[in-house]
Formats: structure tokens, C-alpha cells, sequence
């Protein structure tokens, strides 16, 4: 199924380069998505504790 | 010993009184065995030759819809928690569950396989093959089951995905039950399928119990 | 011979559930003939309390202590393991809110299932189904009962096998005026044959010796 | 007299529990992160030069072979990412360590999309090799039934609502897995040797020192990376459940305000 997609960047690259690509290609693309997503989250509970941390005072007084 | 059999016999006397449920699972039994041949066309060789693998793909899904039934009604009246009192141990009384729930959900399962081997073209060797195999197999699926129902038996939606979690474990038990049905392939390795998958089934009903136990102590915390 | 009596204590007991702390610093000590109402505001952890004693809860710190008499054989037949012996929870009743009643199942056969499992004796449960007022029901289904007879039987629980610990969790909701004696008349009879009972209500309990119970107030931390 | 107890384990502090305390762990893996930080990007960095440009290509699979230096690790890690999650899980049970549970619960994640990779890598590989994507063959079977493993603590983690009693079940079928994965191996090389004869030939793979070399320092670069993500990780899941607490209180006490006034 996949052949046909593949078959004229195969001719233009050979054989080799272009499972390289996609495999190298792939893996990067999801090890950084990986490592973005593991920062974010950490981000977004730093400041959601920071957060609950302030209003603590607040929320008393009202 | 007295004890034992008294968990058992309650717990047939439940199921049959929701003969229903039990009718249900019989009937899914049956319609795997009906779709396959109506999806993969009528051709008697070809599925004579695949109804091994029908037969124990039927078995697996009726057994895991069957799942929920093993703890979740009595987690929800709280008589589990009050087994828990009992004077004799709780792992025991799971285990006397598990045969209780083998002989209400299983046993009416391989009574209905005739039924499913007349569907199938099988012949009379590969029936009887199918029969022990199932008979030897399915404790240890109702084993790993039960892990995984006693796991997710607080949760409301656990009859989802148990079966999800489960399916993994049980793999071993279709290669091995499939295996030890197959004439096409030499008589010893037949035998050895056969032997393992009763080696699984043991230490399957032998240990998880206890893991059993434990995941229902911790759900009742 | 040394007169000593039974003893439950509990020193210290602090408790968290779901990382919230729910109890800290509970201490009392109930020697036999004596009984603990536990009072307190909805959600203060009357009924955690009463888990964690029955060991379902695991403890964070503290410790929970009984003391029982050698001789206390139990009914003839059965002795006590060695193993069951070790346990608090093999030698408690727990009544919580969930009844555990198969509604399918006749009120005898309920009970009878009971007794079995908590190694009682099979005449009891007559007499008990007698004592708490639905012998006349004894053949009909659970099911038929209404909210109160139902607690009534979850409560003939208490009597199909000696316990000499009851841990008792609301006993009397949903029971008219003459169910709240049958409760008071049933720990009366308890404590008078020596047992330990700790109840969380919200109502009085009218026990004939007023001396033998102890409150405990739970407060909010 | 026969005395029966029940005795909350007296909580002596050794060293390991003052280290593995979850609030003392947010504080020293602070100073993890950025060594680790410098660790991995440098071995990557070394690791992908050897790779592409200081490796030679096989005599067989030609320049094929550097897909190895990403499938192999992180066939590796699928592996080593469930076996940690089975240690924590024993944590869990019988120490009752919360850091454990922590570490097992976002382990699971990162177990799964490793496991993704090495399938992925390994059908890119198996194309230009073998001629095909995908083959039964022993090795990726078992390899897509871990995958699945994951997914499915990942799915049992998620129906839970209280992450606290989630932990010691999900430890509990997790230790079932981990007993059951040698099994699982076993069957799958039955069945497999069963219905069909090994088509792959090329698998004793002489490996010179040159494909050595850049294979144990990428596998080195994997390993540091994992480490990196997973102490991130708990550090947020530590937080996240710090502000589920606090959020927690600020409820109780509001409600019980109300109940003053």
C-alpha cells in the first residue's frame, strides 16, 4: 500500500536515503513534541500552583 | 471445606436466577460463530479450517463480557466487604468464586459448542480436540479475568476496560488453545500446546487469586 | 486464675484517606461489657473509623489492640486456625450502610449463607430471623421486604455466629421506634454475654445500664 | 490472653526515605535537570555525528543499518521503561511510597511512546531489509502486544478519579504483566515458529566495533533522554497533585464557612 506513495521519492533519493529520512524524521519529530509536551505540562502546574498559592489570602477576605 | 462449597453453591444459585444473562452470553457465543462464516463466505474447507480459532475468539469475547459479573454485584450490595469476615480465608473465597463463575458462565459456553462445530464443518477429531482444549483453557482466561475485573470493579465504567487490559495478558492461552486444536500440524507439538496451556491454566488459578484478593482489599480502602 | 478481661484499644489512630487527613490522635479503650458510640457531624470520619478498626482501612499511625481471653472456644465443630486467629477481622461483625442482601435469594437462604461463611451454626438462623421479627417471611424473597425489614435482616447477620466485636454503622436508619429497641435490645444482649460494640449514630441508643456507654465525640480537623 | 494488633508501620526516616520523600525530591532534582539537560543534547549530539558520518554502512543492508542507532535504543528503553515501572510497582504495594507511585504512573506515557518508535523505526528498517513493513515475526509481536500493555495502563490510570487508590491497582495488574511477559514471548515464538518459517535471514548480524561504537553511545543519548523526560515528569506530577491538595482544602474550607455563617 505504501509502496506506490513511496516510489518517486525512492527513485529520486535511492532506496536507502529516504527510509532513513522518514525513520530519523519521525523520531525527532516525536521526541521533541515529547520533550515540548513535557515542558508545557510542567509550565502549566508550576503556575497553576503559584497560582492557587496567592489566592490563598484572598479568597479568606472574601 | 463446608464454606467453600457454600460460596459456590450461592453463587450458581444466583447466576441462575438471572437466566438471562446466562442465555445472552450463549447466544453471543453463537453469533461470533454465525458472523464468520457470513463475513468470510460459506467455503466448508476453508472454514473447517479456521474454526479453531473461531471457536476460542468466541469463547474469549463471551468470557470477557461475562467479566463484570464475576465481583462487581457483589462489590455494589457490599457483600464483599462482608466476606471479608468470613472464618475462612478471602483469597479462598475468590477462588471459590472463580469456579463458581467457570461452571455459570463457562461450562454453558462449551455445552454449546456442538452447536458451533456443526456451524463450522468441523469433523469429530477437531471437535473433541476443541472441547478439552476449551475445558483446559478457559480457567486460566476466567483467572487473568478476574484481575482485571477485581481491578477495575469501582469503576463505574470498568466493564470497558478490563477487557482492554486483560486481552494482552490472555494472548498465551489463545496461541496455546488454537495450537492444541490444529490436526494440520504434527501430533507432538498438538499435545505439547495442549500441556502447556494446562500448565497456564494451574498456575494461572493457582497464583492470581491473591493478586485478586489484594486488588479488591485496596479497592475497598 | 488470673481474671482478665477482653480489651480493645486503640491508641493514637490517625488516619488519612485520598492524602487528606481524617483522623488523628483517636484514643479509647473498651474493656468486655462495654460499648463506644461515636458521635460527630456528617463527614468527620465516624464511619472511616469504624473501618480502619474492622481493617479495611490501612492506618497511617497508631495502633489498634485486642486482647482475647484464651478460652474463648468457639462453637463446637470449629476451631480457630492459627492463621484466623492473627486477624481482627475474623473476629468482628461490620454493619455498614450496603446490606449485602441478594434480593433474589429467600431470607433464609440470605442468612443461611451467612452463617455458613462465618462458620456459625444452621439453627441460628431461625432464631435469629425469629428475634429480629421476620420469621413470618422466612420462605419469601428478599426482594418483597421493604427499607427497614431489610435492615432488620442485614442486622440477623449479627446473630448467626459469635462475634465478640461489633462494629455497627448506623444501625438504626431507616427503622420505626420498635426497630430502634430491637437495636438497643440486640447490643444489650451483647455486651451482657461479654462482647464489644461500637456504634456510629446519630440517634440515642437506650441501653438498660447507661454506665456501659462511653461517647466518643469526633470533631472536624 | 491472646493479644491481636494491628500497628501502623512506625515511619523510621532513613536516608532513602528522606531522599525519596516527595517534597525533598522536588527540591534536589532541581539540580538534576540541567546536568542532565547538558548530558543528553551532547550524546545526541556525538552519538547522531557517529551515526551518519562515522559509521560505515553494512555489506548487506547498506546505509540502512543507521536506522538500527534509533531502533535499538529505543527497543531498549520499551523494555527497560516496563521493568521500571514493575520496580516502582513493588514500591507501591509494599513500601505504600508515593514517589513510586508517581514515578509509575508518568512513566507509562513515555514506556508507550517509545514502544511506538521502536515499532515505527522497526518496520522502516524491515522495508528496505526484509522487504516488508510488517511481519508476524516473534520480536514485533511482542513488542505491539507492550505497546498495547501501555495503552492500557495508560487508559486505567486515566478512569480513575482518585490517582491515590489508582496507584497500588494499577501496580497490581502491572506486576501481573511483568510475570506474564516472558510467557507472552514464549507463545508468540511458538506460534510463530508454527505457521510460518522464519523468512529473516539476515539476523546474526557480525557487528564490528565501528557499528558498536555510535550503537551504545545512541543508546546511552536514549537512556539519558528517558531519565531527563521522567524526573520532569514527576516533578510535575508531584505539583500537579500539590495543587490538587491545596485546591482541595480551599473547598473544605469554604464549604465549611458557609456552614458557620
Amino acid at each position: 500500500m505504501f509502496n506506490s506513495i513511496l516510489e518517486a521519492p525512492i527513485e529520486a533519493l535511492g532506496p536507502h536515503a529516504i527510509f532513513i529520512l522518514i525513520a530519523y524524521g519521525g523520531v525527532a519529530i516525536v521526541t521533541l513534541a515529547l520533550i515540548i509536551f513535557n515542558i508545557l505540562a510542567y509550565q502549566k502546574q508550576k503556575s497553576r500552583l503559584n497560582r492557587l498559592k496567592n489566592n490563598n489570602e484572598n479568597t479568606n477576605l472574601i | 471445606m463446608r464454606v467453600f462449597l457454600a460460596i459456590i453453591k450461592r453463587d450458581i444459585k444466583l447466576a441462575a436466577h438471572s437466566i438471562g444473562d446466562m442465555l445472552t452470553l450463549i447466544l453471543f457465543f453463537i453469533m461470533v460463530g454465525v458472523l464468520v462464516p457470513i463475513a468470510i463466505g460459506p467455503d466448508k474447507e476453508f472454514l473447517a479450517n479456521i474454526a479453531p480459532g473461531i471457536m476460542w475468539i468466541a469463547a474469549f469475547l463471551s468470557s470477557l463480557l461475562a467479566l463484570d459479573r464475576i465481583f462487581r454485584p457483589d462489590h455494589e450490595d457490599g457483600s464483599l466487604l462482608a466476606m471479608r469476615h468470613s472464618a475462612i480465608s478471602f483469597e479462598l473465597i475468590i477462588f471459590a468464586k472463580l469456579i463458581a463463575h467457570w461452571i455459570s458462565a463457562i461450562l454453558p459456553l462449551i455445552l454449546a459448542t456442538p452447536m458451533m462445530a456443526l456451524m463450522l464443518n468441523m469433523d469429530m477429531r477437531n471437535f473433541i480436540n476443541s472441547v478439552i482444549s476449551l475445558i483446559v483453557g478457559t480457567p486460566a482466561l476466567i483467572a487473568f479475568g478476574a484481575v482485571g475485573a477485581a481491578i477495575t470493579v469501582s469503576l463505574k465504567r470498568g466493564g470497558l476496560i478490563a477487557p482492554v487490559l486483560i486481552l494482552p495478558l490472555s494472548l498465551p492461552i489463545l496461541i496455546f488453545g488454537v495450537s492444541s486444536i490444529k490436526i494440520n500440524v504434527g501430533a507432538g507439538t498438538q499435545e505439547a500446546a495442549l500441556l502447556i496451556l494446562a500448565a497456564i491454566s494451574l498456575i494461572a488459578v493457582s497464583l492470581t487469586p491473591f493478586a485478586t484478593a489484594l486488588a479488591l482489599r485496596l479497592t475497598q480502602e | 486464675m488470673q481474671q482478665q478481661q477482653q480489651q480493645l484499644r486503640v491508641n493514637n489512630l490517625s488516619l488519612e484517606r485520598s492524602g487528606r487527613q481524617i483522623l488523628s490522635d483517636i484514643n479509647f479503650a473498651l474493656k468486655e461489657g462495654e460499648a463506644l458510640l461515636l458521635r460527630g457531624d456528617n463527614g468527620v470520619g465516624k464511619t472511616s473509623l469504624l473501618m480502619s478498626i474492622a481493617g479495611y482501612l490501612h492506618i497511617n499511625s497508631g495502633e489498634i489492640e485486642w486482647e482475647i481471653k484464651r478460652d474463648t472456644k468457639r462453637e463446637e465443630g470449629e476451631e480457630w486456625g492459627e492463621e484466623e486467629e492473627n486477624l481482627l477481622i475474623k473476629n468482628l461483625h461490620f454493619i455498614g450502610h450496603q446490606q449485602a442482601i441478594k434480593p433474589h435469594l429467600t431470607l433464609e437462604e440470605n442468612l443461611l449463607f451467612w452463617c455458613q461463611l462465618y462458620g456459625g451454626e444452621e439453627k441460628w438462623v431461625q432464631e435469629a430471623l425469629i428475634r429480629v421479627g421476620l420469621a413470618n417471611a422466612i420462605s419469601y424473597q428478599a426482594a418483597l421486604l421493604s427499607a427497614g425489614q431489610s435492615k432488620r435482616l442485614s442486622l440477623a447477620r449479627l446473630l448467626v455466629a459469635n462475634r465478640p466485636i461489633w462494629l455497627l454503622d448506623e444501625p438504626s436508619s431507616a427503622l420505626d421506634k420498635n426497630g430502634d429497641k430491637l437495636v438497643a435490645d440486640l447490643i444489650d444482649e451483647h455486651l451482657d454475654g461479654g462482647g464489644i460494640a461500637i456504634i456510629a449514630t446519630h440517634l440515642n441508643i437506650e441501653l438498660k445500664n447507661k454506665k456501659r456507654i462511653k461517647t466518643l465525640m469526633l470533631k472536624a480537623i | 490472653m491472646n493479644k491481636i494488633k494491628q500497628i501502623a508501620p512506625v515511619k523510621k526516616m532513613n536516608w532513602f526515605d528522606k531522599i525519596a520523600h516527595p517534597g525533598q525530591f522536588l527540591i534536589w532534582s532541581r539540580y538534576l535537570i540541567l546536568p542532565l539537560i547538558i548530558i543528553t543534547i551532547t550524546t545526541f549530539i556525538i552519538g547522531l555525528w557517529y551515526a551518519f558520518f562515522n559509521s560505515p554502512e553494512d555489506y548487506q543492508m547498506g546505509n540502512t543499518v543507521r536506522i538500527m542507532y534509533i531502533h535499538v535504543p529505543t527497543a531498549w528503553l520499551s523494555q527497560f521503561i516496563y521493568v521500571m515501572m514493575a520496580i516502582s510497582s513493588i514500591g507501591s504495594l509494599v513500601w505504600r511510597h508515593p514517589l513510586a507511585d508517581v514515578a509509575m504512573k508518568v512513566a507509562a506515557p513515555l514506556g508507550a511512546t517509545f514502544t511506538a518508535m521502536a515499532l515505527f523505526t522497526g518496520a522502516l528498517w524491515g522495508r528496505p531489509t526484509w522487504g516488508t513493513y510488517w511481519e508476524w515475526d516473534g520480536r514485533m509481536t511482542s513488542t505491539l502486544i507492550l505497546l498495547l500493555m501501555y495503552l492500557g495502563l495508560i487508559a486505567l490510570w486515566r478512569s480513575f478519579d482518585d490517582q491515590l487508590r489508582a496507584a497500588k491497582l494499577v501496580a497490581i495488574i502491572t506486576l501481573v504483566g511483568v510475570i506474564n511477559i516472558p510467557i507472552i514471548k514464549f507463545s508468540v515464538d511458538w506460534w510463530n515458529t508454527l505457521h510460518q518459517p522464519s523468512i529473516i535471514s539476515s539476523k546474526g548480524i557480525s557487528m564490528p566495533p565501528e557499528i558498536y561504537t555510535p550503537l551504545f553511545i545512541m543508546l546511552f543519548a536514549f537512556t539519558m533522554l528517558f531519565i531527563l523526560l521522567q524526573t520532569n515528569a514527576m516533578r510535575t506530577e508531584i505539583i500537579r497533585r500539590k495543587a490538587d491538595r491545596l485546591m482541595r482544602k480551599k473547598i473544605n474550607k469554604n464549604s465549611g464557612a458557609k456552614n458557620n455563617v
